[in-house]
């Protein structure tokens, strides 16, 4: 173990629930992450002393709130290696997967171009395109994944070569399979056909568990949410090149994200700000820095490599256990710690009622991947996922659980 | 264990493994209704044949947790041969009972009964209410003239 | 006094705070409001309790937060007697604004259509109209404002009287001249004109300060911000008709808001549902439904008597004030509790630095009404705005900071 | 009052009361730039005339507080009559200092010192910026070849 993963739960409120007696075991981290104090005591210093709106004011508490919520874009340019001018605040990854879908592929991308997604995308990053798609007569392009979960990039190769495709979006880490996509590779890939092509980024899923820098990554765009990453819901960000919002168009219009209005019409604030109308998420903002921190802090190798190590264990105790299917790749080199997995004869929403109630948090479902399930021929998977307060005591329950579904379905002889 | 077993009784278990008028298809049928609860994933066919007034054939298929298919069985062993006036009232008592009131008639709903219980696991609530939700979509589709008809219903929000 | 202010004022940390060793003064609910106790208790007991997702999850902590969050809907619809199946959550009224301005005004309006708006808007409740205006080529017609701060209904009515105005959006209360509008009057001369006509409102300086009821009113649709209503920033409401809801196409697309996904698009799920694209504020709608829970203990009745009275008290006062001209109505039967000012010689910048200097918090600026100051002729004011925290000891240092003020920078014969 | 006497020292407050070359017109000009402070609303028109490389007339007119009408009337009275290297130089001392450095041409910034303190105060940094920006911009703007020129300018984040 890379951490000391028992006193660092006990930074974690809700780790310290019983649930029916037994310890929570919280294996849902892929959904929403936990939040540790230090967190919880920035958005209390925001409410409980500096509570004010941003930007706007000239007095001691609105400098507080401003110096917090502009300190969140620092912390974030910090954490992936960008310009804090290319930091746009948004409520979650989803409306940063909009607002690029808004501010530039509907204004850009018309008949006779092509955007290109895969069929593994979270719906976020898939839906806003489409949706773009249909409105705007321009073509989708899926890359397909292999048997063993992995984008097939000879295929993406394909699919770019007549230098149609203007726009790619695609995720970093899969929330379902877990796989870790060669994000560099891919952006060459599609820069090769198409030199002016954008490349976006779902970054949901990677910047809570591995280090991650733009440059290095070749995004133009990357998409991030706050409550997966120990900070509060409501917040998010488009992590983006400023060249290129500077040549987006606006999306939500509003109040602060202009420099003038008159009756005629309306000329816009300097980017970033111009993408962030109205009152900002400035408590969630503050908590938001405090994460970053607290990830700092841990390190992001370090992160990594306590995922590693615990999904390794994971992986080769779920694979040995009889009627267990993992889905994604095997390799703990080529994935995170979100585990999705199948157990034979028993439907999912059952494993999940029988592991509620050892006081077991996995998720069960679609995973907001539907085209991945159906390529998948799955309608729904137990997916157990693991962050820093994970340890190997979380596992035995875990497996408990799995048995003791099998036994309670036994017979039915149906999945 | 006593609340997990409270939600999955051994009846419950005994109509997920032994599900009654569990079939791809039916014959003669008059409405084909498909309903999904886009949530959980979980996706059910039902077909009804209705006859002088009378529910008188009733095929589900699909996929889903042991909750759906097991209340969707049940409920058929409850409806079939019933008018479709005594079938809606009796998939409305099933609803209210799914939000916490007692059924009047409570013989009537048969194996119905044992899923009076789920009405305290607010996510299986839809779950237990997928087929029944189906059936009533089902009667009304016929209803509306529409002889071969395929419906698809969010299952989540009824 | 309705309240018993001084009782009250303990709810509210941020109240206890002093600034250069005097008791903080807080004048700018109008921007933000102060947050009570209840509410900062009610976003703890998620983070600490039940941190989870919400809608997906099988286990009892996502049972927990779904409550939380499904119940902040319940609060909010019997707040402003609305159905709950109409209450759309948001980041903020901006993006309310803007959801309705996307997700119908662009579907529907056109080249032969109008647009009603008002001088008097805040730019939240205009730039997303006039954003779309010029995509979409309808046309944009303004309700200008009288001498005394009202909206001139004589104009409006010619405005409408051709038919073409087929969507109408006005606020509730002014922030900048605290107007309250007669909405009622206003919805029934736009529909005389045009039975189909939507009626949106702007209710975000309304909903924290008065009894609100949809139905009486009149509206279709109606904005409405978290951070206002002393509820926590990161979450706003656009309230409306679910039958409008219905008619309106999906603007934020992506998890949670559909029914399926297939590589050749979407269906969407049931309304309101189809509108909340991703993770939702989760927090920060428990902490809205405490919010509401306490602006009903204390009756909104209570609240816009007390506004009442003590209005009356600062305007009389202000108004005696050498050198203050106040804008907007007088007769506070016909206003709400924003007063807005200017103190002759001295900019309203230099005003807001003595006054702070003096731990007074006002706001200072163009309140983002950049119309309406053109045609009052001024490019910033001072506006001191009032709460069910502030009563008359609150007055005294306001007069101070402005008579110190005028001292400060009298005789250099400027504004 | 310390902190507040520390912002709006007397000399300011001279600058502010008896604006020197604050005009609405400058003969000869040579560029006219219009910035903004949208923030706060802020306005100022800033004239340029450029003679053999030499800043030969400056006028500022507008609207805004008096930290911005103290700080431009001060500034032109530190960079007339300088080549317009200088007066770049200038300008990046006083936008240094706002961000606390402290300047090496202290002397020549003459009455812009005074505005030191207000680096403590960050949303009045803006405001003692807005007269400076505007002028870098009107250089820019006349060496861009574009004689007479009218460029707004956000003054938000400089
Ligand atoms: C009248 C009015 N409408 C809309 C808004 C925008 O609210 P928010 O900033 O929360 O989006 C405000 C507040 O600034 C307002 O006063
Ligand atoms: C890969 C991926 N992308 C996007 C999202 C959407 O994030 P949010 O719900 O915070 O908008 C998620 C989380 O559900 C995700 O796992």
């Amino acid at each position: 173990m890379t951490f000391d993963v028992a006193t660092l739960r006990k930074e974690f409120p809700t780790l310290q629930r019983e649930v029916g007696g037994r310890r929570l075991v919280y294996l849902d981290s892929a959904a929403t992450s936990q939040t540790p104090e230090v967190v919880l005591a920035a958005m209390e210093r925001y409410y409980r002393y500096s509570r004010s709106n941003v930007h706007r004011g000239v007095y001691r508490l609105a400098e507080e709130a401003t110096d917090a919520y502009e300190g969140a874009r620092t912390a974030i340019a910090r954490l992936v290696g960008a310009d804090p001018r290319g930091v746009v605040f948004t409520k979650n990854a989803t409306e940063a997967c909009n607002l690029i879908a808004y501010g530039w592929v509907r204004r850009q991308l018309g008949p006779g171009d092509a955007l290109l997604c895969t069929v593994m995308e979270h719906h976020a990053n898939m839906v806003p395109f489409q949706h773009a798609a249909q409105d705007r007569g321009f073509e989708m392009r899926y890359v397909p994944v292999t048997e063993d979960g992995q984008l097939d990039l000879d295929a993406a190769a394909q699919l770019v070569a007549d230098g149609r495709v203007r726009f790619a979006a695609f995720t970093h880490v899969s929330n379902m399979l877990g796989t870790i996509n060669d994000v560099p590779r891919i952006a060459a890939l599609v820069r090769a056909a198409n030199p002016d092509a954008i490349v976006h980024v779902d970054g949901t899923q990677a910047v809570p568990h591995l280090p991650v820098d733009l440059a290095a990554l070749g995004a133009d765009s990357y998409a991030l949410t706050g409550h997966k990453m120990f900070g509060p819901t409501g917040i998010g960000a488009l992590v983006a090149d400023p060249a290129l919002l500077e040549r987006m168009e606006p999306f939500l219009t509003g109040g602060d994200m202009i420099r003038d209005v008159t009756l005629a019409g309306a000329t816009w604030n300097d980017v970033p700000h111009r993408f962030e109308a109205g009152t900002p998420p400035i408590a969630e903002a503050a908590g938001l820095a405090a994460a970053v921190t607290f990830l700092e802090e841990l390190g992001t190798e370090r992160v990594r490599a306590h995922e590693v190590a615990l999904g390794e264990t994971f992986l080769a105790a779920l694979r040995a256990t009889d009627g267990v299917e993992v889905h994604g790749p095997h390799d703990m080199a080529q994935r995170g710690g979100a585990i999705s997995f199948s157990l034979e004869g028993v439907h999912p929403h059952d494993v999940g009622a029988v592991l509620d109630d050892r006081g077991v948090c996995v998720r069960v479902g679609h995973h907001c991947c539907k085209p991945l399930m159906r390529e998948m021929g799955v309608n729904a998977t137990v997916r157990a996922s693991l962050h820093v307060y994970n340890d190997e005591d979380d596992l035995e329950p875990l497996l408990e659980g799995l048995s003791a579904a099998r036994r309670m379905f036994a017979g039915s002889g149906r999945a | 264990m006593s609340e997990l077993e409270d939600l999955y009784q051994e009846i419950i278990l005994d109509h997920y493994r032994s599900p009654r008028n569990r079939a791809p298809g039916l014959a003669g049928e008059d409405a084909h209704v498909h309903h999904s609860n886009p949530l959980c994933g979980d996706e059910m066919d039902l077909r009804v044949r209705i006859r002088d007034g009378v529910l008188d054939g009733l095929a589900f298929d699909g996929e889903g947790c042991s909750i759906s298919q097991a209340s969707a069985s049940a409920m058929s062993v409850a409806v079939l041969g019933r008018p479709v006036d005594d079938v809606l009232e009796l998939v409305e008592q099933f609803r209210l009972m799914m939000h916490g009131e007692a059924p009047d008639r409570a013989d009537d709903l048969g194996d119905g009964m044992v899923f009076e219980g789920v009405a305290r696991f607010p996510v299986r609530v839809k779950c237990a209410l997928l087929g029944w939700m189906a059936l009533r979509d089902a009667v009304d589709t016929f209803r509306r003239g529409e002889e071969a008809n395929d419906v698809t219903h969010e299952g989540d929000h009824e």
